[in-house]
């Protein structure tokens, strides 16, 4: 199709949105419901554009281009539209934007800069509508709401919770939970993913880093800190770096200048977490146990299962957490070893979660006697902790982790992408399984964004077949395979949100699809780098069971680090 | 150098004596916020938000405390945090909340401040000061209730520029930053210069907006609006966009224009050359002759106002040419009118300028030498970024594309009128050529580059020695001017002197933020220009020849002095006051 | 069939309905029976005969006469006088204010024996309520006496779906739901359209304010809608159909659901229609009270159990409409015109009407108008025709301020602009619309900016919410007339108000938040003086605005500090 | 009074009334309405078993109910009064119909009167224009309503 976009010539595939044309053109159109990973909505009208005999103007993201079409984008009727557009949609919301979590993370905010709003003609009539605190994870602001329906897109058609939808009608129409009911008292996931769908302030993460400030500053807390998988792929963004750049040494020596008093790093327990469940899905293999195994390290999975497929709890491996090992094992084999007493110890874990906040908080999380995780920060409340402890990052060196709790393998790392714990999994199940050498590490098929991924391993014989899905649109998916009975699964591996951790709900500011395929890279690039690249031969993990636990599922392991699981009710 | 050794938050670090904390801090690798702190200019500790923990009773100011041999800095306690988030929220507490629409949204450094301290919430509601903005200049609008008293702009207009146009007024809660006796800004001694709004860290001072008028008139099928963009705009306008400072964006820029919908898109730097032209006569002529010396440039239109208000006694010293921007407008709406076959009425004459005083200098009653105001609009650089940032054009993705002709032929002599010196070299240049009559050997004339605050040079004409001196910014404009008071002790023949520190590429108009660093940059970048083309003296600009020939006839002629040149104003030092009604 | 001497027609249109017709209707049945002439006189109950004002309305056929506002307590001295004795009961009869054509003093009211004589029966032309207020609705016998399924039998029978397709374009039948988009074309389009499924849905969700017509086609003459629409299915392909009704319209669902059954069971729905290979189904749907169901997007995802939200287009209806399938959806008098146009060709129905604008349009009059209800005309005639002609002009002596064409949603014509022939084209150059055939006549009481207020609190309240202008707009536009109805808006609103206006009218999703501004820009161009005094002297001339100056009152209200 | 009580609800014949339409397309605006021809309005526990039996998220059924006028999610007195105010009506004398009204009932729009008997709603136009100005209880339509004439109607369902 050939048409013209102020009076540019530009040639596109027939189908294609007038606003992809102008990107082709140069030509850069405001939008601000658009999202690239969701389907058109249309709603926002701010990416209006003059289509040559058309009676109205015509929305962009939505409009499909036609042969000889002459489209403007730079009308006075285009540039008052949007103008008004944007401040109507000012007028409605509050004037907190230098006490805003989004302050210049702000979609509005940059829209109305981009446009040039220098005057909101209507009078300022907020939005009345009390703010959700309900849950440890997320705060819900719909009085900052402008009803672009991006979080609603996300939670019902990428996630397929359905947590959110409009309600209402008109001027009155808010996204909310079915009766307004808080978060915590519904079928949410708390993945956090709307997080990511929103343009504004509507949806945040529930911020904790003051009782994190504190503990810091408290000299008789002893403060420790375990990072995620995922954070170090995608911490730097939080200073301004670009998606996909690892930032594990500085961020070790980062958060030592924030006052933690031991830096220890989630993925030793990763490692832990392998030992656990490949001997739990062997033992299942072999002693006819509830198959297929699925994994249980997404909190926002866990909840998803319990809400939705509580008959296939069964089948959940009963491994904890790697942020959960980690708390109990801090609290416990640490304390013990380092001489402190258990209660002094303040444990909080970096997570690219918002479900994980919730993960601490459950009342089975206690297995040290104490609540093992205490807070759980996500790498955006870290970000905001560094902005304004003035630490530079252009600045700092690289460090190490502390040990005991911070050697790891390249098979932990990689549980921070989709794929990953599967296959870490693999790469021990299939020396412990076949005593053989694994020559090729790299299982790529579990690998990348594909939707749903499957193999056949052939463990030297022994074939199983795995899966592994992402996004719990996808699990749904998965899962509704799996009950059909079509194939016969041995072990699977969900991860809550698109693109495993590294798309986290807790993740920067902005989480798109084409943003996680580069942290995944560089997940993988953590992967290639580290000389140990298989959980079972982590040093400190054979010590561990040397000292302490004794063997995978034995009596302390089941102590500490497994754990059951909660029906909830489905809508 | 003596030095000091200390920690700052446990890191070692050794810095000379005299040192503030907040320089150690930053060779620490710890950034200590700050708000009105101006390094340099304004050190005064007064905002409180770089206070930091040095084991002193109270917290100190980063910005000013200096450091001590073994001092342990601390500057991430919870003492140091909440004392700095509550300097923050009493300061947000009386701050506009209407960030979105705000000048400075996203470029603002209390919002910038409110993000890395992590405000959330405002915990002060509280009276709010309820000001009337100033919108009296033709440059300049000042919105007291934006702003936050740091009195960065007060220190620039005194120490920098030396105008002293603004101060606090009243004191406490009802402190303002005005003119004296609370005046407007169009009845002081502002120059409009703009280098407060460069320095100013909010929404309190910014151009006049001429944006509106120009959308209408490129919305409007009657008008053939021409653009002229000045030197220093391609070395500035790619940073609107997140461009590097310096970096060169001519041709995108003259295609951006062009997407904008200006019919004709020209060059200041057209009538820079022919402004080398006129006044390099100009210069021969008074040295020839036996005129006022030493003659002074007069492209710079807030170091017009400036001479006018302060040193009028020296007006005759004043080159009499227009200033590029001015010659381009009366020619314009004649030569070009008429060349296209165009009524000069329908014409609408937008320039882009580094400069808010160019919004002045476009207004004054003399500018209608061709029978309309001569210029319409000015914008400044900041505005056509902001311009084209709402009409969607990304430079990155523009090819580059030529100026149109006959007034976009330009010179690398032309370009380098945007940086300090600039227009001396650019006149030597063509001088040096005129006078000999022989090839420049090298057109570079490097003396006359940099951030030097005055700098002079004896040049030799094939026998014939002229000294020169070029000033920046209107501190060093003072030094200058002052030894030609006290009689040209230097023997002077030619000054050229730019109101703004840089030159034009430092302009008050220029992307924020301006400092120091980006000036340098900004510098390097106009030479590169000047590099790149081929022709780099103004006299071998062939549409140059073109024009004396078709239409001005010759240098300082007839028609030269109808449209070129112009005359000047003694301004009081103090406007006497209007009557205000009794109150 | 038995043949009866006179037949004695009961309106029981849902506007008689409210006024005790039905104890008319039984107190006829009885008197009728007490005085044994049930063999010779007949009693219908029928759809509405279209005076509405005039209700409960009672016509004795054969003669033809029309008696007004009849109570039960009439009906023994009716039966006696007129059914028994012949004498025509005067009383009762239609009287009308003839007013005289530019003269101030009219000659009294005058009774009209006949309704062919009536003024309001002279000017109307009635193919889309030839039965209605003629047969009882709920006999399909009556329906097919008066010729009904003839044309179904006709087009199945004899014409291919093309055929039908192309007599329908030839009639240049054009939608009455309010867009004028012709209907033959919108068939062609999803006759064309790739796809097994279609569908054909009737849009009965009428909910613009002042129209009645489809409810009152529905509840008179439901056979019509059914055979209009399994002609269009025929048409296009479709074999099952949706009548999406308002929830409010229980009469018209119980009559057209009742009907539906009885075609069933007369094989005129179902499997195997008139013995051929077509099969068609209608099923009904009810709405649940939400105006913007009945833009076409909207009204689909509401049948598919959604939020009535409209959708993108394109694509449009004809290539994924109804559950992503190709869809044909028509209004209610669209429909019902269809079938007089396949019986009698479209030659015959270009007969009606204008060249751009053919056949008749059904229009529901009410405000200040002597005969409020509901007329059919032919396309083209003249509002001053309708207002004073059929209408009966302004009651109560006052003077004819402005009428608003098409609903809430059109535009307003003052008194200058009486002569503007009604059709689509010519109404949309004066800035109105034809719209849904709604006519409010408001006579020179009333304030312009309090009726904008109305208009604008309907829009507010009727607006899905879905895109900003709309949502944001309609909001905005309320407040602001609002304001002005109080003396709080001023001129610099006024600006700001025709921004928000242009912007609704160009940016938002669909028809509703395009039109919502219409009747205050329209209302603006031709009474700005009125907003202007509510706005720069905060006064109101008609003494509307309560807590604003009228002009009479100016001074003593000045010093109540009002 | 009994209405809005919160009683328990019939979960079972919800059930069915799920049942017979679920294989229907777009089944959802059907089922409310018999589920509140049922209940009286649509309370949480309902729509609960709505959203399970058609296999949609509660929050999607809820954001459907919240759309339509004619459905409720909370109780409603015993008479719903829905009074038009749309143009036709206002033309003809509704103000003073609605001023009677809302003297009459001392409740303001949106609002039960404290006896639970009545509610009062504006809804946009109940299409009787001709008889304007037309308040709509229950079920029942009445037209050509002068403030008089109203306050008689009211006094059939006190």
């Amino acid at each position: 199709m050939k048409l013209t976009i102020n009076n540019l010539p530009v040639e596109v595939p027939a189908g294609t949105t007038v606003l992809a044309a102008a990107e082709k053109a140069g030509v850069r159109i405001p939008t601000l419901c658009h999202h690239p990973d969701q389907d058109v909505k249309g709603v926002c009208r701010v990416c209006v554009v003059e289509v040559e005999k058309s009676r109205t103007l015509q929305a962009a993201c939505a409009f499909p281009v036609a042969e000889g079409m002459v489209v403007r984008t730079n009308t006075a009727a285009v540039r008052e539209a949007r103008r008004v557009i944007v401040e109507l949609m000012l007028s409605r919301h509050p004037k907190d934007c230098l006490g805003c979590a989004r302050n210049r993370r702000c979609e509005l905010q940059a829209l109305a800069e981009e446009l040039g709003v220098r005057d909101v003609r209507f009078t300022h009539i907020e939005k009345k509508h009390p703010k959700d605190e309900s849950t440890p994870s997320l705060v819900r602001d719909p009085a900052k709401c402008v009803v672009c329906r991006r979080c609603v897109y996300t939670c019902n058609e990428v996630q397929a919770v359905g947590a959110l939808f409009p309600a209402y009608r008109g001027h009155e129409t808010v996204v909310v939970p079915a009766y307004d009911k808080p978060l915590l008292d519904i079928a949410c996931s708390l993945c956090g993913q709307c997080v990511h769908a929103c343009p504004v302030g509507a949806i945040t993460e529930h911020d904790d880093t003051d009782k994190v400030w504190a503990a810091l500053a408290d000299p008789k807390t002893h403060v420790v800190v375990q990072t995620a998988p995922a954070i170090r792929a995608t911490l730097g963004e939080e200073a301004g770096l670009p998606p996909g750049t690892l930032v594990t040494g500085k961020m070790v020596a980062a958060l030592r200048r924030l006052g933690f008093d031991r830096v220890f790093d989630t993925d030793f327990t990763a490692d832990l977490t392998i030992m656990e469940e490949g001997s739990e899905l062997i033992q299942r293999l072999t002693t006819g146990g509830t198959l297929p195994v699925i994994t249980s390290c997404s909190p926002g999975w866990i909840k998803f299962i319990e809400h939705f497929y509580p008959e296939l709890l069964p089948n959940l491996s009963t491994c904890k957490s790697p942020q959960q090992m980690f708390g109990a094992l801090a609290k416990t084999y640490y304390a013990k070893k380092a001489g402190i007493d258990p209660a002094s110890i303040f444990v909080v874990s970096i997570m690219p979660c918002t479900a994980k906040k919730f993960e601490a908080a459950r009342p089975e999380m206690n297995a040290s006697g104490y609540r093992d995780v205490d807070v759980v920060l996500t790498s955006r409340e870290l970000g905001r902790m560094f902005r304004e402890s003035g630490v530079d990052w252009g600045r700092l060196a690289d460090e190490e982790f502390d040990d005991p709790l911070g050697r790891s393998t390249g098979a932990a790392a990689i549980f921070g992408a989709t794929g990953g714990v599967m296959e870490a999994a693999l790469r021990t199940a299939y020396e412990l399984v076949t005593k053989k050498e694994l020559k090729n590490l790299d299982f790529v098929a579990v690998r990348g964004m594909t939707k749903i991924k499957e193999a056949t391993i052939d463990l030297d014989g022994t074939k199983i077949n795995v899966a592994v899905a992402h996004g719990l649109g996808n699990a749904k998916e998965l899962l509704e395979r799996i009950k059909r009975g079509e194939k016969t699964y041995h072990f699977v591996e969900i991860m809550a949100c698109p693109g495993g951790c590294i798309g986290g709900g807790g993740q920067p500011i902005k989480t798109t699809n084409a943003v996680r395929e580069q942290r995944i890279d560089a997940i993988y690039r953590e992967d290639k780098r580290m000389p140990l690249r298989k959980s079972h031969e982590n040093p400190a993990i054979t010590q561990i069971y040397a000292e302490f636990l004794g063997q995978p599922l034995g009596h302390k392991s089941h102590e500490l680090l497994h754990t059951h699981y909660t029906a909830r009710e489905k809508v | 150098m003596a030095t000091v050794k200390l920690t700052v938050d446990g890191v070692p670090v050794e810095v000379e004596a005299g040192s503030t904390v907040l320089k150690a801090a930053e060779k620490a690798g710890i950034n200590i916020p700050t708000l009105c702190y101006l390094e340099g200019i304004h050190e005064v500790g007064a905002c409180r938000v770089c206070v930091v923990d040095v084991g002193a009773k109270a917290l100190q100011a980063a910005c000013v405390a200096p450091v001590a041999e073994g001092m342990k800095v601390l500057t991430n306690t919870p003492a140091v945090r909440t004392a700095r988030k509550t300097t923050v929220e009493l300061i947000l507490s009386n701050h506009p909340d209407n960030c979105p629409s705000c000048v400075r949204n996203l470029n603002c450094e209390l919002q910038a401040l409110a993000e890395s301290l992590n405000i959330r919430g405002n915990r002060f509601e509280g009276a709010r000061n309820e000001w009337t903005p100033d919108v009296s200049s033709h440059s300049i609008v000042r919105d007291p209730n934006k702003c936050i008293l740091c009195r960065r702009c007060v220190s620039v207009c005194e120490k920098v520029q030396g105008v002293q146009a603004i101060g606090p007024i009243n004191r406490g809660f009802n402190t303002v930053i005005a003119p004296a006796f609370g005046e407007l800004l169009a009845d002081s001694v502002c120059v409009n210069c703009g280098q407060c709004i460069l320095v100013c860290p909010v929404g309190a001072l910014y151009e006049k907006d001429g944006i509106a008028k120009t959308w209408a008139a490129l919305s409007d099928p009657g008008k053939h609006v021409v653009v002229q963009t000045a030197p220093a705009v391609r070395v500035a306008l790619g940073e609107t966009q997140g461009g590097e400072p310096g970096e060169v964006v001519t041709g995108q820029m003259v295609a951006g224009l062009r997407r904008l919908g200006f019919d004709g898109v020209m060059d200041t730097d057209f009538t820079a050359d022919l402004t080398i032209l006129e006044e390099g006569t100009e210069l021969i002529e008074r040295l020839t002759k036996g005129g006022v010396l030493p003659m002074i440039t007069s492209c710079s239109p807030g170091w017009i106002k400036f001479i006018e208000h302060f040193y009028p006694d020296l007006l005759p010293n004043l080159s009499t040419c227009k200033s590029p921007q001015q010659m381009f407008g009366a020619l314009a709406k004649t030569f070009y009118a008429e060349k296209k076959g165009i009524d000069p009425a329908s014409i609408f004459s937008v320039s882009i300028m580094p400069c808010t005083a160019k919004k002045f200098e476009c207004e004054r009653p003399e500018m209608r030498d061709s029978g309309y105001q001569d210029v319409d609009v000015v914008l400044t650089t900041r505005e056509l970024g902001r311009m084209m940032k709402e009409a969607g054009i990304v430079l990155d993705k523009l090819p580059e594309e030529e100026y149109d002709p006959p007034m976009g032929l330009t010179t690398g002599a032309a370009v380098i009128f945007g940086a300090t010196g600039g227009v001396c070299e650019a006149a030597l240049r063509t001088v040096y050529e005129v006078v000999t009559k022989e090839p420049l050997k090298d057109v570079n004339f490097k003396f006359c580059r940099g951030l030097a605050g005055v700098k002079e040079a004896e040049v030799d004409l094939k026998g014939t020695k002229v000294k020169v001196a070029v000033s920046h910014s209107l501190s060093n404009a003072r030094k200058v001017l002052d030894m030609v008071r006290a009689g040209n002790p230097n023997g002077w023949a030619f000054i050229e002197v730019m109101c703004c520190p840089g030159g034009c590429i430092g302009g008050g108009g220029q992307p924020i933020p301006t400092n120091t660093a980006i000036r340098q940059k900004r510098i390097d970048g106009t030479y590169t220009a000047d590099e790149r083309l081929a022709i780099r003296k103004s006299h071998e600009n062939p549409a140059i020849t073109a024009i004396y020939k078709e239409f001005l006839g010759q240098p300082l002629g007839h028609k030269s002095h109808e449209l070129l040149h112009t005359k000047y104003t003694p301004r009081g030092r103090y406007r006497i006051r209007k009557e205000k009604a009794a109150d | 069939m038995r043949l009866f001497r006179a037949h004695v027609l009961v309106c029981a249109g849902t506007n008689c309905s409210l006024k005790s017709n039905k104890a008319v209707q039984d107190r006829l049945v009885r008197e009728v029976e007490r005085r044994g002439l049930a063999d010779e006189i007949k009693v219908v109950e029928t759809g509405c005969f279209g005076l509405c004002e005039q209700g409960p309305t009672v016509v004795v056929y054969p003669e033809g006469v029309l008696y007004c506002r009849v109570t039960p307590d009439d009906v023994p001295e009716l039966v006696e006088e007129h059914l028994l004795k012949g004498r025509r009961l005067d009383r009762l009869l239609y009287r009308e204010e003839v007013p005289a054509a530019g003269a101030a003093v009219s000659a009294g009211p005058k009774a009209f024996q006949t309704v062919p004589e009536m003024n309001f029966f002279r000017g109307q032309v009635r193919i889309v309520l030839r039965n209605c207020g003629i047969i009882d609705p709920e006999s399909i016998e009556e329906y097919i006496a008066n010729g009904g399924y003839e044309a179904l039998g006709k087009a199945i029978t004899a014409m291919t779906p093309a055929a039908v397709v192309e007599e329908v374009k030839a009639s240049g039948l054009r939608g009455r739901g309010g867009a004028g988009f012709p209907a033959g074309l919108k068939w062609e389009f999803a006759a064309k359209a790739k796809g097994d499924t279609k569908y054909i849905v009737c849009n009965a969700d009428e909910g613009e304010p002042g129209t009645f017509k489809d409810r009152l086609i529905l509840e008179g003459d439901p056979h019509a809608i059914i055979e209009g629409m399994a002609l269009a299915a025929y048409a296009i392909g479709a074999t099952q159909g949706y009548v999406y009704i308002r929830g409010e319209y229980g009469l018209s669902i119980d009559r057209l659901q009742k009907a539906i059954n009885r075609a069933k069971e007369m094989k005129l729905l179902g499997r195997g229609i008139f013995g051929s290979k077509f099969d068609f189904d209608i099923e009904i749907r009810t709405g649940a009270g939400a105006y913007i169901c009945g833009e076409e997007t909207a009204l689909f995802e509401s049948l598919e159990g959604g939020r009535g939200e409209p959708r993108l287009k394109p694509p449009y209806p004809t290539d994924s409409g109804l559950f992503g399938k190709p869809t044909a959806i028509n209004n209610v008098e669209t429909l019902a015109s269809v079938a007089q146009i396949i019986a009698n060709g479209a030659k015959w129905y270009r007969g009606f009407g204008t060249e751009r604008s053919p056949g008749t349009k059904v229009f529901t009059l009410t405000g200040d108008i002597v005969n409020e209800g509901l007329i059919e005309v032919p396309m083209g005639i003249t509002l001053r025709e309708i207002i004073f002609g059929i209408g009966g002009g302004v009651p109560n002596g006052r003077s004819f301020k402005m009428a608003q064409s098409g609903g809430t949603s059109g535009g307003c014509l003052p008194a200058a602009l009486l002569d503007v022939p009604m059709d689509y084209d010519e109404l949309a150059k004066a800035g109105a619309a034809l719209g849904s055939g709604a006519l409010l006549i408001m006579d020179d009481t009333h304030c312009i900016v309090d009726i904008a207020r109305v208009f604008a609190r309907f829009f507010m309240h009727e607006s899905c919410g879905k895109c900003v202008p709309c949502r944001e707009g309609t909001f905005r536009l309320h407040e602001f007339v609002e304001n002005a109805t109080k003396g709080k808006a001023t001129p610099q609103d006024l600006q700001t108000v025709h921004a928000l206006a242009r912007t609704m009218a160009l940016a938002s999703l669909c028809p509703l938040g395009q039109a919502a501004p219409v009747p205050l820009l329209s209302t603006l161009q031709y009474f700005r003086d009125e907003y202007d005094q509510h706005i720069n002297e905060k006064r109101c001339p008609t003494g509307t605005c309560r807590g604003l100056a009228t002009p009479a009152k100016a001074l003593s209200a000045a010093g109540k500090g009002a | 009074m009994a209405k809005q009580e919160k009683q328990a609800i019939d979960v079972d014949r919800v059930d069915k009334i799920v049942a017979r339409h679920a294989s229907r397309e777009g089944a959802l605006l059907p089922v409310l309405k018999e589920v509140q021809d049922l209940v009286g309005y649509l309370p949480e526990e309902a729509l609960k078993r709505v959203a399970l039996g058609l296999g949609l998220s509660l929050s999607r059924v809820y954001g459907v109910a919240t759309f339509y006028s004619l459905f409720y999610t909370t109780p409603k007195g015993k008479y719903v009064v829905r009074v038009c105010e749309s143009a036709p009506c206002h033309v003809q004398g509704a103000p003073e119909v609605i001023a009677a009204i809302e003297r009459e009932l001392g409740v303001p729009f949106g609002e039960t009167t404290p006896d639970g008997r009545f509610t009062l709603e504006m809804v946009s136009c109940l299409g009787v224009c001709g008889v304007a100005p037309a308040v709509m209880v229950e079920d029942r339509v009445y037209g050509n309503l002068t403030p008089e004439t109203v306050i008689a109607v009211l006094q059939e369902y006190r």
